[in-house]
């Protein structure tokens, strides 16, 4: 039977999961897909919660508004990540490190 | 409905000026999008539409608090003094950046367009009375910040702040998202006015963990104000953004943050319960550290931008001493700083950005015997300066007098301390600019071609306000006594 | 005769007024206003003969004193009330003092126009002789301890810048420092006094001090352990020891004659370092109650022997007679230790008289020949004969021959102070008191006496000085005043009897004049008087008792009459034991320097020469040890504390803890992030494998694990 | 006479702004600007003296316009007894200073700017009877002197000024968090910044809940105003700006600094401190003395091992307020009453030497006793500049305290004053006068004694303009010397007053 609880152990795993792909990962795209894992476990969060719970919308809506800005934020963020390719010819993180004390 | 909807659309009114001046403004981008073409018409442009919307924040003011929008949004006089900040913020780095070469000229009405769509998100952020339109109001707020940061598109400094910036963003913009869908969860509304009542009810395990999302929550807040641990982007950002886009970052996505950061500690934690105990407790932590390490390590830094980034960032821990105290006067301390801090901010920035411009470098010894060159910059630069340490009779000192004086009066005496020993840090810093621009010799006497007379005109019309509002605070104090939140 | 502030302030205002005019006009008035300070000590002169022609004369009882009063100012406002008066105050001592300093005091200015005319300075001398005597006799005239401070400091002011006189030399520099300082170890000692006083009585007036200690408010008094009475009147002595350079801080005056002579004469001589005497004699009362009689005989002693002494090998004039003052300002001191009070202050004025006339009389030869040491000299009987009477006398007159002033008053000292040391039923132990006053009696006439015969007899030792002296003429500035000073060194102006005791008379008993009017203040006489305002003019003459009927009706009987046989068997020796050592110093003097059968002291004790030649290192102690290799060192090490230390590390160390805290967070970006995180190496590699693979990235990705570090330790705290 | 304190304090703000708007090249009518506005300056000082009434222990001529009604703040001027004698001083010193500045030549315009600026602060300093337009003035104060120092000043300059500044900063704004907790705890009936409101021991029962523990909001509040005067002062051990200021600062802005600046320490002591918490004080004054008495004896060794005369000066300074800090604490009307005089004569004399000083290095250009290398640094300036000399004299013998000069009177009071109250301490601390005298004695004597240095003989001894602005100074030390009564009879109702109000706890 799927219950919230599954709902919410899976975000929880996702949630996890996203934090540690943003952490250990070097590829800048990957790490902009761990952002991805991020919102997308809330976003299963307000779905579970809406069904389970609440009994209305707004969960619901929630969801439907963070798929659209995640891929506005994807968006800019590729944008950005290809600009620093151009100016660096690579996405490897470490390259990162240029503004500092 | 439509009754709803026309009020709605009234109070509404300089929000939807101002999306309106952005569509105007990417129309009349793309009628000068050739290369080398002068800007200044679109800069008037904007500076007409941000001069109406201030117009009719300013008669909003009057007007008795109510929601609109089917609850999504609320408009009060506090939102809409934090949105007048946030106006005339946005209008002082449009013309930073009209002058500056920080932003390259064939961009700089991009920078109009994103700067006013940024104030958009500020202004949804300031009177967001749902976690939806909250949500929305920093994303806005965000993702436009990013695009501005990589503003400098030739400067891989630039590109990395922006791509660090969006990485960080997004990660507390989804921890903040988690929160919220637990806090949903529990209390079954995105409605402020509908959880609010819910919270009191809670018990025991629950109430851990309603406080623990709220936790996460408070990452995305904390990020957007820079608090202390969330602090980490922003000297990286502040430093690879261009100075206008520096300056506008340390008034306006603040200033929204701080309102955000207000309306929730008041809706939710104005009770004497548990988790307001939690929750005061934490912003107690919150503003000493946050002064503590700006402060500290604005001492070491080269670069003037980096040492502003860092003092803003002690700033923002004095501002949130006033949403320590919950209370109206506290609301009422953090409007009149942030009115200060906004006229000094720009003065700084201005000051520095004319030298960055001239020299290519924003190090200190760029201001090495200024009074020699240019005496009255100086004497204003070094007049904001002395402002932001909260010298008297400048508007800063009076800024922090009002921060302490709430703290005073709740008997947060440590914390008063803290800022107290915290503004002495600051002093040191800002003094040893002041020492280089008038202590030391310049090697050379020419005047800087930046300071036009237009530019110092309009540098010392800036700095004016600075003075005056240290000395005839009176009045502005009842404008900001008026700083009703609209609380159910 | 009537007094009020017109016939009194003069004395103190005439030379005050000459030194303000001289300061500011002396260069522009004719032969630089030193007509106007003569003639300013002259009226004050005149208006003291005055005083004392009444006093003296028998127009008042003994016991009359004037006593007027003014508010220096008031601090009374609300609840409290504290108030300052000043005002004069004179009795028979006083009026002889004034005498004693005016006439002193104008002869020395006499004599000054002759030997400052060719300096370079001669109106500067007489703005600061003026200053000193105005100050000197303002002191005289106080009638509480707290204007005597201010004058005793003034003077010590006028002392301090006369013997920078020649300030050209190094040395005047240094002599005129160590006068000032060791002195004002005194005066802070006698401050102190003043200030434990001033809480008892609530005001430092004599005669308030004087009914105090009838009234027996210093009876348990109690201040730091010890009686208030003892600690009061040993500030207030220590002042005296500073002042008239008792041991130990006699070492200033020998290095005071760095000075213009005149100023030798009067402020190093007769009357400054007298007022330290003074000053004793009118607290006496106070020194009696803090049972200090033993200690300040005993420091007289030590003084007086001392330092005739140390005068046996002085081979330079003025160091001669400038450790014959000490010396004799030791036997004052004895005088006021042993309770022969009259006798003390007789020799405090037959003293002046004859020790101004020495010094004058060297200033005669030293301005004639151009030289001070004596071994140089020889001989000058002859070229200055004038001199050489006045001199003559005055040395008879300090070795105690009869017939002479100095006999009268020292040997009645001794006389006194053989009754208290072994008479008088003390322990035996202070027979030393005057057995080192006769033995330093025999020192006086012995080194007096070397100092004639070497200068003025034998055979010229250096015939380029001699043929230089020119003959000495009569002349009213010159020798004139030595000579009036000679006349006042014979025996009978001061007492009817040949040693001032009852035995011996050779006049009657009206010119035992000194005798009846100085006596030690009878406390209980003070009780309850009241003050006079300054302005009242004195109408209370009449009222007085004469001293026999009051002493009759008080029920006052002088000494028991045990005593008088004792005091009067003391006497007697002393005084037979006077002549005998007085003869026998001159004589043994006459053998070695005349004669020259006995060879000289130093060929014969060579270590205990070299000691007096140093002045038994007190010099060496207190310059050398105490302030060169304790204070300076001290100093030098606290000021570079100051800065070097305290103000480097603990007050500019906070600037230092914040770079600190600021290097703290680069070191942890740059070492823990980047050397151990990002380049895995470190001692913990092993330790936090794990931890250390999540945070091994860039630095962005430092941000989010410091992020989520926080939250999650948040939240852990608030589920505690 | 109405409105006369805000003549007073806006009239060397209007002169500033006469400097500032003189055309810039044109240095004689500047110096004239400055110099003819601190003489109208000090005539109004002198006319308020004639126009107060000795009798009125309280505050009196008083102006009060509202300002900020939020926080009942209000431009609220008055004068009493204690603060006269300041004022004065301040009128005084600072009409001399400027004539002492005719030498500057570097920026003349900002010089003599910024010195009016700062006379305009100090006076509101003492004028204030708003304790946060009293807090404004004591802070708008650093900054003149923070340029005046670093622009103007000696080689270390930038290290001194930013320490004075940084030193003094920190003290204040621990204070301005005690001013600030003051003014919600006057909420019983007063609820304002209203100074003379809060006098009166009216906080003696409050407590205040910090960490868990209650503690006596007197006591605790004591010690955030204590902080802030005594580094002002300063006592021992705040002292160490003192000597680099001093040392760093231009002749003008020394004497400022020494007359008049440091005054204001004590004299928040007597306005503020003592009067709104008379229990604490009371209790307290043990420490007070104690601190007083360590800046006396500490002061005078350290002063003794200096070898450049300003920075012996300097430490004299350190020595010399700790009498006040100790007549202060002794708290009966002597003490109290030697406390301000001394105040106000220490002001005169050692202004006195900090010209002298000035005056000596315009020719010399250096100050040392004696030379890092062990070489004398002058020598003989007596031959050479005989009225150098006897001012030199005056002003020394004043500063150590000799009889006749003004500060023997106020010495001899404190020492009355603390005799009863600290026995023991009255003992050390005279020590303290004897090595006042010696570190003087010994520095003059080597400088001034003996054969003249071929560097010395070039210069000229003072001229016209220098024994013009050393005579008033002379004078005063004189006069006051012997006839204190006018200044006591100024201060000795509201010293009364206060002495009573302390005699209660």
């Amino acid at each position: 039977m799927i219950s919230l609880a599954s709902y919410l152990v899976i975000s929880m795993i996702l949630f996890v999961v996203g934090l540690m792909v943003m952490i250990a990962r070097k590829n800048i795209v990957a790490i902009l897909l761990g952002i991805e894992l991020v919102l997308n476990a809330a976003a299963l969060n307000f779905v579970a919660y809406s069904k389970f719970v609440t009994n209305n919308l707004d969960g619901h809506i929630f969801a439907l508004f963070i798929i659209v800005v995640a891929a506005a934020e994807a968006a800019v963020g590729l944008a950005i990540v290809i600009r620093f390719f151009q100016l660096k010819e690579t996405i490897h993180i470490d390259e990162a490190t240029q503004l500092r004390n | 409905m439509i009754d709803i909807l026309k009020l709605s659309v009234q109070l509404y009114a300089p929000e939807l000026v101002c999306v309106v001046l952005m569509c105007l403004l990417l129309v009349a981008e793309a009628m000068h999008h050739e290369e080398g073409t002068d800007r200044t018409k679109v800069y008037l442009l904007a500076t007409l539409g941000l001069v109406v919307t201030a117009g009719l924040l300013i008669m909003n003011l009057g007007a008795a608090p109510s929601a609109a929008f089917y609850n999504a949004v609320v408009i009060d006089s506090f939102g809409t003094l934090m949105k007048l900040i946030m106006v005339l913020g946005t209008l002082g780095a449009l013309w930073l950046a009209h002058s500056s070469k920080d932003i390259y000229s064939n961009l700089k009405s991009e920078f109009a367009v994103m700067a006013v769509g940024t104030l958009i998100g500020g202004m949804l952020l300031a009177s967001a009375n749902n976690m939806l339109t909250l949500y929305l109001g920093i994303e806005i707020l965000s993702i436009l910040s990013y695009v501005m940061t990589s503003l400098k598109r030739e400067d891989s400094t630039s590109t990395e702040a922006g791509m660090k910036y969006a990485l960080y963003g997004g990660l507390t913009a989804g921890v903040m998202l988690f929160g919220m869908s637990h806090i949903y969860g529990m209390l079954g509304s995105i409605q402020f006015a509908e959880i609010v009542p819910k919270v009191a009810e809670l018990q025991g395990a629950d109430q851990i963990f309603l406080m623990a999302s709220f936790l996460l929550f408070f990452a995305g807040l904390g990020y957007k104000i820079s608090a202390f641990p969330f602090h980490m982007w922003s000297p990286d950002v502040y430093q690879g953004a261009p100075i206008p886009v520096t300056a506008f970052f340390a008034i306006v996505p603040k200033m929204a943050g701080m309102a955000v950061l207000i309306r929730v500690s008041h809706l939710f934690f104005a009770g004497d319960g548990a988790l307001s105990v939690s929750w005061v407790g934490l912003l107690h932590v919150v503003a000493a550290l946050t002064m503590t390490v700006g402060n500290v390590t604005a001492i070491g830094q080269d670069s003037v931008k980096r040492l502003l980034a860092f003092s803003s960032i002690g700033h923002v821990g004095m501002m949130i001493m006033g949403v320590v105290v919950l209370n109206e006067v506290g609301t009422r301390a953090i409007i009149y700083y942030g009115m200060a801090y906004l006229f000094m901010t720009l003065v700084a920035f201005w000051i520095t950005s004319v030298l960055n411009d001239t020299y290519g470098t924003d190090s200190q010894a760029v201001f090495r015997g200024l009074i020699y060159r240019h005496p009255v910059m100086a004497i204003m630069m070094s007049i904001v300066l002395f402002s932001l340490a909260g010298m008297p009779p400048f508007s800063g000192f009076v800024a922090k007098f009002n921060i302490l004086s709430v703290v005073i009066e709740k008997k947060y005496y440590g914390l008063a301390f803290i800022a107290a020993l915290n503004s002495v840090v600051g002093l040191y810093y800002y003094m040893k600019l002041i020492k280089e621009m008038v202590f030391s010799k310049a090697e050379t006497t020419e005047p800087v071609a930046g300071f036009t007379d237009s530019t110092r005109v309009l540098i010392v019309a800036l700095t004016i306000p600075v003075v005056m509002m240290g000395i005839f605070w009176d009045g502005l104090m009842g404008l900001s006594g008026g700083a009703k939140l609209f609380l159910q | 005769m009537e007094y009020s502030i017109g016939n009194i302030a003069p004395i103190f205002l005439c030379p005050f007024f000459a030194f303000v005019i001289n300061a500011f006009f002396g260069k522009k008035l004719p032969r630089q206003g030193d007509w106007l300070a003569v003639l300013a000590i002259f009226i004050s002169f005149i208006f003291s003969l005055r005083i004392f022609l009444d006093f003296a004369g028998s127009t008042f009882a003994t016991d009359y004193y004037i006593h007027k009063v003014f508010n220096w100012f008031d601090l009374s406002a609300g609840g409290q009330t504290f108030k300052v008066d000043m005002g004069i105050y004179i009795d028979n001592m006083g009026a002889i003092m004034l005498l004693m300093v005016t006439g002193v005091a104008t002869l020395i200015h006499l004599f000054s126009t002759w030997y400052m005319h060719d300096d370079p300075r001669y109106g500067r001398f007489f703005v600061y002789v003026s200053l000193f005597t105005s100050a000197m006799l303002g002191l005289v005239l106080s009638d509480n301890l707290l204007s005597v401070f201010i004058f005793w400091e003034l003077m010590g002011f006028c002392s301090y810048s006369l013997i920078g006189f020649y300030y050209e030399k190094e040395k005047a520099g240094d002599a005129s420092l160590k006068a000032f300082m060791t002195t004002r170890v005194g005066d802070v000692f006698f401050l102190l006094g003043i200030v434990a006083i001033w809480q008892l009585v609530g005001s430092v007036n004599f005669v308030d001090i004087y009914a105090a200690i009838a009234e027996g408010k210093f009876v348990g008094q109690q201040v730091l352990g010890i009686s208030l009475a003892t600690f009061a009147g040993f500030c207030v002595f220590m002042g005296t020891i500073g002042k008239s350079a008792q041991f130990p801080l006699q070492v200033w005056l020998p290095d005071a004659m760095m000075g213009p002579t005149p100023c030798s004469a009067l402020i190093h001589a007769a009357t400054m370092v007298a007022a330290g005497v003074y000053l004793s004699l009118r607290t006496y009362p106070l020194m009696v109650a803090g049972e200090l009689t033993q200690f300040i005989a005993l420091i007289g002693a030590i003084t007086a022997f001392g330092a005739a002494t140390i005068a046996l090998v002085q081979t330079d004039l003025k160091a001669v007679l400038a450790f014959s003052t000490i010396s004799q300002l030791g036997y004052m001191v004895m005088g006021v230790g042993v309770g022969s009070y009259n006798a003390a202050f007789m020799h405090l004025i037959t003293h002046a008289v004859f020790k101004a006339c020495l010094f004058l009389s060297a200033g005669s030869i030293i301005h004639s020949v151009h030289e001070q040491e004596m071994p140089k000299l020889g001989g000058l009987r002859k070229k200055l004969p004038y001199t050489f009477i006045a001199m003559m006398c005055c040395t008879l007159a300090i070795a105690g021959v009869p017939f002479f002033a100095g006999f009268v008053s020292k040997d009645r000292i001794l006389g006194d102070a053989l009754f208290w040391g072994v008479f008088a039923g003390q322990s035996k132990i202070w027979a030393i008191v005057p057995i080192l006053g006769f033995a330093g009696a025999f020192l006086t006439a012995f080194y007096m006496f070397r100092m004639m015969f070497l200068t003025f007899f034998g055979k010229p030792r250096d015939h380029h000085i001699y043929d230089h002296c020119h003959e000495e003429h009569i002349s009213f500035n010159s020798n004139v005043p030595l000579l009036i000073l000679t006349v006042f060194t014979l025996g009978f102006w001061y007492c009817g009897t040949l040693t001032g005791q009852s035995f011996g008379k050779v006049f009657g008993s009206k010119t035992e004049w000194f005798k009846i009017l100085v006596e030690a203040p009878r406390v209980e006489r003070f009780v309850g008087r009241t003050r006079e305002p300054f302005s009242a003019v004195d109408t209370r003459v009449k009222a007085e008792l004469p001293k026999a009927v009051y002493e009759h009706q008080t029920g006052y009987v002088g000494p028991a009459a045990g005593d008088e046989h004792g005091i009067h068997k003391a006497h007697l020796i002393g005084a037979i034991a006077s002549i005998f050592i007085a003869f026998g110093g001159i004589f043994l003097a006459f053998l070695m320097y005349i004669k020259g059968s006995v060879k000289p002291l130093a060929d014969t004790f060579s270590g205990w020469t070299t000691a007096l030649k140093n002045r038994y290192y007190f010099d060496d102690f207190y310059v050398g040890v105490v302030i060169q290799k304790g204070m300076i060192p001290f100093n030098r090490f606290l000021a570079w504390f100051d800065m070097g230390v305290y103000d480097r590390f603990a007050i500019d160390g906070w600037a230092k803890v914040n770079r600190v805290a600021f290097r703290a967070s680069r070191w942890f970006d740059d070492v823990v992030v980047d050397a151990i995180g990002v380049d895995g190496t470190g001692v913990a590699v092993n330790l936090f494998n794990l931890v250390l693979r999540i945070v091994q990235s860039g630095k962005i990705q430092f941000y989010f694990v410091v992020l989520i570090l926080t939250l999650a330790s948040y939240i852990w705290t608030i589920n505690l | 006479m109405n409105g006369l304190l805000s003549m007073i304090l806006w009239a060397p703000i209007l002169g500033m702004l006469a400097v500032l708007v003189i055309p810039k090249g044109n240095d004689n009518a500047t110096r004239w600007t400055a110099l003819v506005s601190t003489a109208i300056t000090f005539a109004l000082t002198l006319v308020l003296y004639a126009n107060f009434d000795q009798s009125i222990p309280g505050v009196q001529l008083t102006e009060t316009l509202p300002w900020i009604s939020q926080f009942h703040i209000f431009y609220k001027l008055g004068i009493d007894g204690i603060s006269l004698p300041m004022t004065l001083l301040n009128g005084l010193l600072f009409f001399l200073c400027i004539m002492s500045s005719w030498t500057v030549e570097k920026n003349l315009k900002g010089y003599f700017a910024l010195l009016l600026m700062l006379q305009s602060t100090v006076f509101g300093v003492f004028f204030s009877l708003d304790f946060f337009l009293f807090y404004v003035y004591w802070e708008v104060m650093l900054i003149p002197m923070f340029f005046l120092i670093g622009v103007w000043g000696g080689e270390n300059r930038e290290y001194a000024a930013v320490k004075f500044f940084l030193y003094t900063f920190f003290g204040s704004i621990v204070m301005l968090v005690g001013i600030i907790a003051l003014y919600y705890a006057t909420g019983k009936g007063v609820d304002s910044f209203d100074i003379i409101a809060m006098h009166g021991g009216k906080f003696t029962d409050m407590t205040v809940h910090i960490f868990g523990t209650d503690f006596s909001f007197e006591r605790l509040f004591f010690w955030t105003m204590f902080l802030g005067f005594a580094i002002k002062v300063p006592v021992f051990p705040f002292h160490t700006w003192l000597p680099h200021a001093h040392v760093q600062a231009p002749t003008a802005v020394s004497v400022i600094l020494a007359g008049v600046l440091l005054k204001m320490g004590t004299y928040g002591f007597l306005r503020f401190s003592f009067p709104i918490f008379p229990a604490a004080s009371v209790e307290y004054s043990t420490i007070i003395g104690v601190l007083g008495l360590i800046s006396v004896i500490y002061g005078a060794l350290c002063a003794m091992a200096q070898d450049d005369i300003k920075k012996l000066i300097a430490y004299s300074s350190v020595s010399h307020m700790g009498f006040v800090m100790m007549g202060m604490a002794a708290m009966n009307t002597q003490g109290m009453n030697g406390a301000v005089l001394q105040m106000f004569n220490h002001g005169t004399s050692t202004a006195m030497m900090f010209l002298l000083i000035g005056v000596l290095y315009e020719r010399s250009h250096h100050r040392w006793i004696v030379r890092p290398d062990g070489t004398k640094g002058f020598g003989g300036l007596y031959t050479q500049m005989p009225k150098y000399s006897i001012i030199f004299i005056i002003g020394m013998f004043a500063s150590m305290g000799l009889p006749g000069l003004s500060g023997f009177i106020s010495e001899a009071l404190i020492f009355l004053g603390i005799y009863p109250k600290f026995t023991t301490m009255t003992v050390l601390a005279l020590i303290g006068l004897l090595l006042g005298a010696a570190y003087l004695l010994w520095a003059f004597k080597r400088m001034f004694f003996g054969e003249v240095n071929d560097e010395v003989k070039e210069y000229d001894d003072m001229n016209l303009r220098e024994v013009a602005y050393m005579v008033p100074l002379c004078i005063c030390v004189v006069v006051f010397g012997i006839f204190p009564s006018p200044i006591l009879n100024i201060m000795k109702a509201s010293v009364g007053q206060l002495v009573d109000l302390l005699s209660k706890y």
